[in-house]
This record gives C-alpha cells, structure tokens and sequence, in this order.
C-alpha cells in the first residue's frame, strides 16, 4: 500500500509538472486565479465573532473569544491578542492528536503577525486601565477540511472573525457592548514555486509538490505587513517580487470579499 | 429556579417530551473517509472518520479485529468561557464511553489490525454533546462505508422541577435534578451508552427510559433520512470527469 | 510466550463460559455475591481521613487531604471536592507509569459522581467565608493490588475515607477541628454481563471475558445517584433493571460495613 | 530546636543509637511477582517486584543483561501537604540511587533483555523513606524469587544538636545539622548508596558510619526474618486446591 | 523614539548600513561532528552538527535523501528575564524555516534514510539571532565535512526612524518599525529564509534587499575565512600521536 | 555500525584496564589529578553573574539570574536558590532534546544541595522583606562539550557565577547593585572506581567503565558538606575514606582557581 502510494505520489508529480510546462494547472486555473472562496461570519454563537471560511475544499473554522486580565508589562495601555491553530485530526489523514506541533504553530505565528504588525485592531482602545485591566482577545483557528493553502484561509477567517466580533462589555461590567475597533483591513496571499514557475492559492497536491512557499501580507496601500517563506527550496529576488505585487493586486479583490 | 411553565411548557418553548430541532448532514468533508454534521439544538457537532487504517502504535493492534477509537473535543470557542485546547478529563470519559458505544456496532472483525478513528468535534455546546456525538459519528461510519450492525441513536432525558423531561439545554442542564443520556440500538432496544448522575426514583428512571427510547427512534430516522440524501446527491455527482489521479484510490 | 498467554485467556474464558452455563463461577460465588470485604479506616495518619479496602484480592488505598482555597465562581458558597484515581504500576502488570489514562479517569469520576451527586458531603458547611474561603477536598485513590472491580472498591474506601476524616480547623486557624458533616451514605455495586448472565462484583478473570459493565449507585431510599456503563458490549434493558434493584438490595449490606 | 535531651533521649524517647521500632512482611500483594511492607517507625512503605519481563522500550534492552528500573514514588497524602501525582525531581534522584544500589546484587547477567521492574511506594512518610525503599525492596526481589548476591539493608545516620545520632524522624531531618543515608551488604561491607548533605567533619562522620553500619547489620536479620516468615506460609498454604488455570503459568 | 542622530549614527555608533563587529570560528567543540561559534555584535551563538546518523524514530526516515533537524535554542540566562528552559512557540518557528534553509544546501540526496542534526543555541541574544543561527550552522555543517552547495550567510535588514537601516541590535528592534531577516546564497542570489513584519512600502522593501543582499556577501567572506582558518589549525595539530582508540573511528 | 561500536567499547575498556594494571592513565595523569582547568568568569553580560568552565574537553557554561519573589513558607526570611541543569544535545550525541531526564536532575541536585548544605550564599542577607519579599536565584547549568566529569565542572563552574553575580538591585527598585554576599567556598571533588582503583577527574572514556563513582564537596576546613555515590556498583569503606581526603586535599587547588 505505500509503496503503492509513492507511485501514485510520483504519478501526479509528473502530471502537475507537464501540465505547468504549458503553463496550465491541474484544475484549469491560472497561475494568479483563487479557487471559489465562501466566507460565512457569524457561524458561532458561543464566539464573541467568528467566520466559516472555505477557499475550495479547505474549510476553516475561525473564533474570537474575550476576556478581561492584565496588559503585558512593556505594553501597560493596549489589549492583548493572542492567536492559536488548531490541525485537528478530523481535517486530515496527516494530522495527529496532541499540542500544537511545528505547522501549526507557524500558521498561527504567521496570521498573528499579518493582524499585528499591520495594526488592524487598535489595541489601545482595547485597554480598561492602564497596567490593571486589558481586553485579552484569543483567535482560534480550527481546520476543519485541510486542500491546501492554509495561510490566506486561516487569515482571511481571523480578519472576518475579527471584524464581527462585539465586545462583550456588558456580561464583563464593563459598560455598553461595541464592536471591536477595527483600523485596517490587511489581506495574505500565499504562492508556491514549482520548477520556477510561480501559483497563487495552491491546492494541497501542489504544496505536496512545491519547492518554496511565499506568503505576503499587504494592506490597503499595497505597503508590506508581514512575509514568510516557506519550504525547503529557494526563490529568486524575481518571484519575491512578483509574489509582493500579486499580493497586492488579489489582496484588494479579497478585501472586498470582506465588506 | 422555574425551568417549566405550570401548563408543562419549559424555558425554550418545548413540551417534556419535545426534542429539539434536529438536522443530519451526511458526507460535508473532502479529506475524511466518512463525515456527517449533526445540529442538535444549538449544539453544532462534526464527526469524521478514517479509516480501517494503519494501526498505530504497533503494541494497540488486534489481530483479531479492529480497534474503534474515538476522540471527542470541545473547540475552545464553543463554549462560555473559551477552553483551553487539548484533552481535560471530561472528554477523556467522554472518548472512551462512545468508542465502547461504537465499537459495538461495527463489524470489527472484518479488519483485523487496523484501527478506525473517529474524530468528534464540537463546535458549539448547548448540552447534549455526549448524545450528538455518536449520533453524528455512527452516519459518518455509514458514509465511510464501513460495515455497521446499525446507526446509534443518542440522546439524554433529565430531570427538572421535578419532571422527567427529554432532551435537556443548557439551562435545564445546569439546574436539573438529573441527567440521563443513553445511546442504543432502537430495533433491538439494547443499550451501548448509559450513565446517569442526580437523583432520580426507581418510577422517574423508568418514565426517563420511556421517553429515551423513543426520542431514540425518532433520532434513528433522521440519520437514515441524512444517508438517504447523501446517496441521491452522490449519484447525481458521478458524472465521468477528467481528472488527476486521485490518492484516495491508491 | 505471547502465544502461551494467548491460549491460557482461551483457555480460561471456555472455562468461565462453561460454568456459567452450569450457573456457577470460578470461585463459587453467587452471580449477586461480593467476595470478601475488609475495611481498615484511619490507615493514614498523615492524610485527614483514609481507608484501605479490600473485596477479594483487589486492594485500594483511600486518602483524603483537606486545605482552604477559594470556591469556584459559580458554587461560591459551597466546598470543593477533587477525587483523583491512581492506576500505580506496583497493582498489576498492565498499569504503566505516567499520568492517569483513560481507565483512572473514568474510575476517579465515576467515584466523584457518586458521592457528589448522592450529596453525601454538606458543601454548604464547607464553605468558610462565601466568594473568598472554603474548604477543599482532595480524595486520592490509590489501587494497590488490582483483581476486578475497581469501581466498588474504590467507592467503598472513598465513601469510608470520607466518613473518618476531621477537618483541619485548628492547623488552619479556623477553629476546632470537627468531623466532616456527612448527610449521606450513598454505595455503589457493580455487575458485568457475560454470555446474558449478569455477575456481580466481578474478579479480573470475569472482567477479561465480560462483554459489558454496569455501576450503579444508589442511597439509602434505594434511590438512583449515579450510573455508569462500561465496556464494548450492550446490555438489555432488562439487565439494567436487574442490576438497578441488586445495586439496591447490596447497597444496603455494603452500608452496614461502613458502620 | 532542641531536639535531645540532657541525658541523651531523643524527641520520640529513642537512644541516639536506636532504630525506630521496623516490621517487614514479605508476599503481601497478589498480582506482584515479589513484593514487601515495610514499617519504619511511622513511615510506611510498599514494594513490588515485575519481571525478569520483556524490556520496553526496545533500545533500552541490554543484550548482556537484565535492567533494574526501580520508580520510587510518594503517595498523595503520606505527606503533610497533598503532594500532587507524578514524579517530581526529588523521585527522579531516589529512584535512579535505589535503581543503582539494587542493580549490583542481582544477578542481572542471567535474564539478557529482560527488564525487572520495582516499584517503591510511600504510602505514608516520616523521613527516611530512601532507605525504607531498597529495604523493602530487596525483600520484594527475593520473594519474586529473583537470583541475589544479599538482601541491601539501608539506614540514615544524621547529625543533630551536635551529635551523631542513628535513624533520622521526621523533626530530627526537619531540623537537625546532616544526613548520611547509606545502603550495604552487611556481609562484605559494600557500600551501595551514600548520600550526604548537611556538615559534618571528619570525626563525626566515622562515628556515623559506625553506627549505619551496625544498624544495617541489624536491619538485615529482620529482613531475612519476613523471607523465613513468608516460607513457612507459603509452606503450609501449599494444598493441593482445583483452580482455573492461572496466567501466571503461562 | 529617536535611535538614529540627524547625522545618521546609530544608537551604537554604527551608519545605516554597517554590519555589527562579527567573529566566526568554526571547530570550536571536540564531541559535535562539526560546530561554530559566531559573536554577532552582542549575540554569542554556538551550533553543533551531528550526522549523518540513523534517523530516529524510524517513520521520519526518507528512503530517499537524509533530513535535516534543526532545533533552534535560547539558554536561560541569554536574555534579560530569565527564559524557562524548553522550547517555546517562537523558537519551534525558527528551527522550522533554519532547516528549511538549510535543507537546500546540503546534498542530502547523499545520506537517504539519515538524520542530520543540528543544533543552534544561543548564549547571549542581542537582536538578529535566528540569522547568526544559520550562519553559524551552515560552517558547523561544513566543518563535519557534509557536502553542501553552499554556505548560508543571513542577517536582518529593518526600518527605524523612517530609515532602513542593516543588521538591528536590541532597542531597534524593540522600537522599529520593521524587521526583515533573509537568508541567501550570495553565489546564485537564490534566498533561503526570508520573513517580514512591520510596515514597508516597496521602495523600502527594495532598498532593505539590496542593504541585505551586500551584508549577506560580507558575512559569507567571514564564514570562509574562518573555515580557511579552522582548516589550517587541523593541519597544525595533525600529528601522530599514541592515543587510545578513538570512538570516532568506529 | 552498532557492532563496530560494541567491539571498539571493548576494546576501549580493555585498553583501560590494562593500563590502570601498570598504574597508568590512557592520558598519563595521576590517579588524583585533574585535567588542565580553565575558568573564563563573566561570560555572559544578561546574566547577573556567569562563569564558562573547562576541565580538559568538558565545557560547561553556568548563569546565574535573580528576580524578586515570595519566600517559601518554610523559610520566610531567607532568599530561593534553584539550580537546574540541561545536558543539552549540542553537547553529545547521548544527549536528547526533552525536559530534564534523571541525569540531568541528579546533577542539578547535587550541585544544588552542595551550595546550599555548605551555606555558601548568606540566604538571610537576600531576604528583602520577611514573608514578603526575597531575591530568587536562578542557577542555570548548560553542558557544551561532555568529556566526563560533569559533576566538578559544574560545581565549579556554579561557585564561580554566584562570586561573580551583581544583585541587580537598582532594576527592581531595591537601592544600590550589590555583590552576592558569599560566605564559603565548597568544592566539589569526583572520583570513579575500575577495577578497585580510584581515578580522579574521570574522562567520558573512563566514566563509560567505571564500576562507581564518588562526589564529595568540602569546605574551607575540609569539613564535608555533601556525598553522592553513583553507578550500579559498590565502593568499599576504604575506597570512600580514600575519596574524602582526596577531596579535601585536591578541594584546596581548587578553590585557588576561583580567587
């Protein structure tokens, strides 16, 4: 059976390679194009905000949850943001029970410092008191159905997520609810290179075959918030590029799925 | 607290007999081998399962039938206040008592060494998760394919103000008297899943047991409904297509 | 040797299925009759209350340490109880070292349910100053010597570790010291199904070939607390309301021990 | 804190070379292929012996011979404050000494890849319980019948109020200024465990020695005295009885 | 927060695109296969190499080429508040994209089924570790004579005070805007680990690559230069000698 | 491989034996001497106080950090020592990744109860305020290079940090920065038995087959102040009396080296 399995593994190797040799892919899409992507917010009702996000047959779960504690000691007057992902092995043959192993905290690393670093939530509206009493807010990301490209569906659920989600003040005594101070709406867009040849949004059989990975995450001025790259192969300065002005181009028809 | 009405109408507007709205999904995910979604009330349970499979580790394989294992989790936003991801005792219980429920019912005998994982996740919480969980996990072993004596109906009656009552939410969950969730196989009335903690009579069980068992059956028709969808949406989906060679057929 | 132990558990289950099919069981016993029971209360004098138990040859140490803390949010005027469970290797060639799995697990809550349920421990009297000091109780159960039957063992040495303990006012600055304020005497009793024979107080042998188990707690208005069924197999109904009235019948002789 | 008086007695009315009062039984559990009680004045100590068995994991058997694996563990409530399950590093330390003392008198080199497993418990603990352990727990080797150069006596000598005093309680430990626990075979003099911690000079610690040496001597008679004990019952329990096959003739 | 003077001088005296002082020496421990050590500024990073070596446990092995393991490791005491000993979130990250990077050098093609393990900790951390790790792994890699494409030079360019400026020390990096570390091989210009976080328009992207892409050349020339040195210490100390058989040779 | 490595271990233990027959050493030493020592203090600038030690090949980097914090009950005036050691898989290719195994404590303990039980710290001056606040001491131990003989190495290497460390009192608000009041100087001697020799300043080579092994820590006065007896064989009394003047004499050297 597995030896089975590395033939077949080998089979559609060769048949995502020729196909990209003339410059198509296995599902007809061109290089730049997002499979069909389906956002539904709201879908918890034991979240503070939440959003169900499918990007073809990769299906995220992302939840906001809230609470009140103490502010780091280096940042006494803003909330805290914490984020978690979750493979969880209902999602897929590969993933295992237990804490978060080295690909799930990297997702979570990533889309945390895609909503940090672009300053999406104004943490400092986040604050009760300063030192004493913080917003904390925790995303979880769950998979749910696992077909590639985890980063912009993790992402994109975390900012759908994010910008459903209403302070829950009042169960905290802390006043009126509100919705929570959203500042900019940044988008991730993920590609791979295979034999040089660079696909946005791929499937799960094309990371299997990636050589490196690039995910970009950029706001609505097109400037850079957040990089990684991934895997172990290298890019050249070229496909960096091209990757950061794709990013910005899709990123803005991804903002708009977001309302 | 007064959970029912003096005319027997409780908190959510159902009488003590009254399930809550209930709706299966089967087959909803790609990658697993089988699936189903189960709404029961507000809770939202998802069940996947794969396999027969490769037994690991080693040590916990049968050579003379499968092992049935299955983990149930709460997603940390399912519930009030968030949960901490990772097993806590409950659903360690909760794991096994449903694997034993399941283990029943499937022909484990028919995949000596392997193991056949199924994956509970509940994502969201209103009491009941036990019961929605094999009721969510026995169609998704339909839809894998596996062979199964039958489908395990769940679910659990309680006790409020008093009154037997079927079914409890949240509320009643959290103020009853008693709670009872049975699992069990409605043509042959045996029983694969029973606890009970509170305090009930001898005459309150048996009232409990009576509405169990019929809220089973009813139960029991919607999963057969669900797996009837499933089967006319797949066939609607064989069309011959051109495609990659998929793993799976490996 | 595999081979050899693997013919032996034939060999022994044709051997219990025979006699049951005579009615009768390896060591002679009724099918509703517990082997021989001993209780040794205030075992330990470090722990506040303790009783070591013996049906047959299993073994089972009961501690109960108390400490103040704080109660939780939602039961701010009531004491705490913890019951823990220790499967220990020195019991039996099949426990392992490490944290509780999921036998000492169910073990330790199906004990907790029992006596949290039955009420058997006035929770309201152990609360010290309501939102801020109660007493917490910590009931540790240790297997020393494992032959069937955990789950009645175990019960009886909690119920009677309970019963013996005295609460550490004094040692606390609380007060006088006073024995714990017991309301009720609630007594579990476990049968097994095998072959659609129920069996009471089942040994290791009878668990090994038993297709399904079956706790059932009640008190003394032979009322239901707790239940618990166990193992891969099914029980008729039937079978739960014969095991429902023995529990209810031996309850009341197990309760007569504990004095 | 003075803890000896004038003339000598101690804070539980002992002589500064007096034992606490220690009963040893041998054969005291059921599933145990060997194990012992040990009684040492308040402390309270069970050992179990497992094996020769098959050693898991793999890559820690040892073609040449037999490991010795002892886990040394307090109880939850043999101490004064609950002591939370699971090793902590105080165990691991004990466990790998007591490990080491009994690895040298079994004759290890006739039970290849096998590992024999020994597990001490606490079940109540007044000071001294390192060396109540390899007490016991050489007596528990022998009743598995396991093949041994000796039985390993083991006593702690300490140092309070100024003198060298014999067999540390608890208040002595707590406050006294050393403490010497050693384990030996009495016959040859070996010394097996020694650890030290405290102050003591060079003087002080020959008259310790001295008096651990002796009272190992001691020790051993009532070690080998639980084994003659446990003969004669086994001897007269002996009778021929119908009986369902056992495991352990497998 | 003002860190860089109107005359364009940092807060440690540097221009906006001078590297740290940077010392590598490679050969620095006798039990890894190869190791380095880099002082980077204030950063003391040691990396060792082990392997190519069996491939435990057994399922990771690749039938087809070795892995490579790197685990990333901050000590105790090499940041100001005492770090818990263990691996945190943020460093299981950076051992994920350093054998990432350093997976495409080595020939691993080679080794199948081997494990290649290394192991980057830092002694004392200033900004810009997880580039000194990969610069010094890559001459521990070449020091165990593991065959390589090439070495793997890498160092963070950021944006503070509005200016991109090369190879941030701690209060940049606390108070910057930005932070982009990358990895590269200056030979073929092909970039093995890059990351950004912050904010940069694209012509600060473009201006922080070329300032990385000239600094990445100069630290390559400091990693030759010290395995040029390491190289002729060997051949220095290379005297026959009556020593015991070495295990290495085995 | 595994049976090249077998025979060469015989061939190893062979060669020492033979030599230790003549009364020699694979590397010419004494059977009480040490390796060349050399003790670079002040390593590390984030550490409240360092010291990097090596003894012959055996490398060995100790910090020490110190933190504001409660008291333990017990002793409610008197600062917390904690010592920890990692034996870090940079350092030998025995060593894992993980949490501490038993070796790691036991060295960690040794070196701890060797401090402590000599009163080397003033535990009294580092109390701030009594069962309020004391200063924490963090003693970390990371093994860089392990030739053998860990237990000297990083006794020595721990004597010298905490002489070395500068209370950071003005950080914590606390007044002036002042040394680690010191009051003893223990050292920490180790020898191994083979063949009924007693060898100093083990190397691996010789630790591998060692029958037992003997750490004795004094003090100024060649008074002792802690014992550890390892290894899975026995020493007799005179092989330990031997050790204790071993390591009063040779203690004396080395407590030159610190200054």
């Amino acid at each position: 059976m597995k030896m089975a399995r590395a033939v077949m593994s080998e089979i559609k190797r060769d048949h995502i390679h020729k196909l990209l040799a003339k410059g198509r892919r296995v599902d007809n899409r061109a290089w730049d194009e997002f499979r069909p992507i389906s956002i539904q917010p709201g879908f918890s009702e034991t979240a503070e905000g939440s959003a169900r996000v499918r990007i073809g047959n990769t299906d995220v779960l992302v939840g906001v949850k809230m609470t009140v504690g103490e502010p780091f000691a280096d940042t006494p007057n803003k909330g805290v943001l914490s984020t978690n992902a979750e493979l969880i092995p209902l999602a897929s043959p590969t993933f295992e029970s237990g804490p978060p192993d080295e690909h799930s905290i990297e997702l979570a690393r990533v889309v945390d410092r895609g909503i940090r670093e672009s300053q999406m939530v104004d943490l400092e509206a986040m604050c009760i008191e300063p030192e004493k009493e913080v917003w904390i807010m925790f995303t979880d990301i769950y998979v749910l159905d696992y077909d590639g490209n985890l980063f912009d569906a993790a992402f994109l659920g975390a900012v759908a997520a994010l910008k459903n989600t209403i302070v829950p003040a009042k169960d905290n005594d802390k006043g009126e609810d509100f919705p929570l101070p959203i500042r900019h709406f940044p988008m991730s867009v993920t590609a791979v290179q295979i034999e040089n040849s660079i696909l946005v949004d791929p499937t799960l059989d094309e990371e299997k075959v990636a050589e490196a990975r690039l995910t970009v995450t950029t706001d609505e001025n097109g400037d850079l918030r957040a990089m990684q790259k991934g895997l172990a192969g290298a890019l050249t300065l070229d496909q960096v590029y091209k990757v950061i002005e794709t990013s910005q181009r899709l990123g803005n028809d991804l903002r708009k799925l977001i309302g | 607290m007064k959970l029912i009405s003096d005319d027997g109408i409780r908190y959510d507007g159902r009488k003590v007999d009254e399930l809550r709205p209930i709706r299966i999904e089967a087959g909803v995910l790609k990658r697993a081998d089988g699936s189903a979604y189960v709404e029961f009330g507000k809770n939202k349970v998802l069940a996947a399962v794969y396999g027969p499979r490769e037994c690991h580790p080693r040590h916990m394989q049968n050579p003379a039938k499968a092992i049935v294992q299955c983990k149930y989790n709460m997603i940390a936003f399912s519930v009030g206040d968030r949960k901490r991801p990772g097993p806590d005792r409950r659903s360690v219980e909760i794991s096994k008592i449903i694997s034993e429920a399941l283990d029943y019912v499937v022909f484990t005998e028919n995949f000596p060494r392997t193991s056949i994982d199924v994956y509970i996740e509940v994502l969201q919480a209103n009491a009941g998760t036990r019961c929605a969980g094999p009721t969510a996990a026995s169609v998704a072993l339909a839809d894998a394919g596996i062979p199964m004596k039958d489908l395990v109906p769940s679910v659990a009656v309680g006790k409020v103000n008093d009154q037997v009552v079927l079914d409890l939410q949240k509320e009643e969950d959290n103020y009853g008297q008693a709670d009872l969730p049975i699992a069990m196989i409605p043509r042959t009335g045996e029983i694969l899943l029973m606890q009970m903690d509170g305090h009930m009579t001898r005459a309150e069980f048996d009232r409990a047991i009576e509405l169990g068992v019929g809220a089973c059956k009813r139960i029991y028709d919607i999963q057969k409904d669900a797996l009837a969808r499933r089967y006319t949406v797949e066939k609607t989906e064989e069309e011959p297509a051109e495609e990659a060679p998929s793993e799976q057929e490996g």
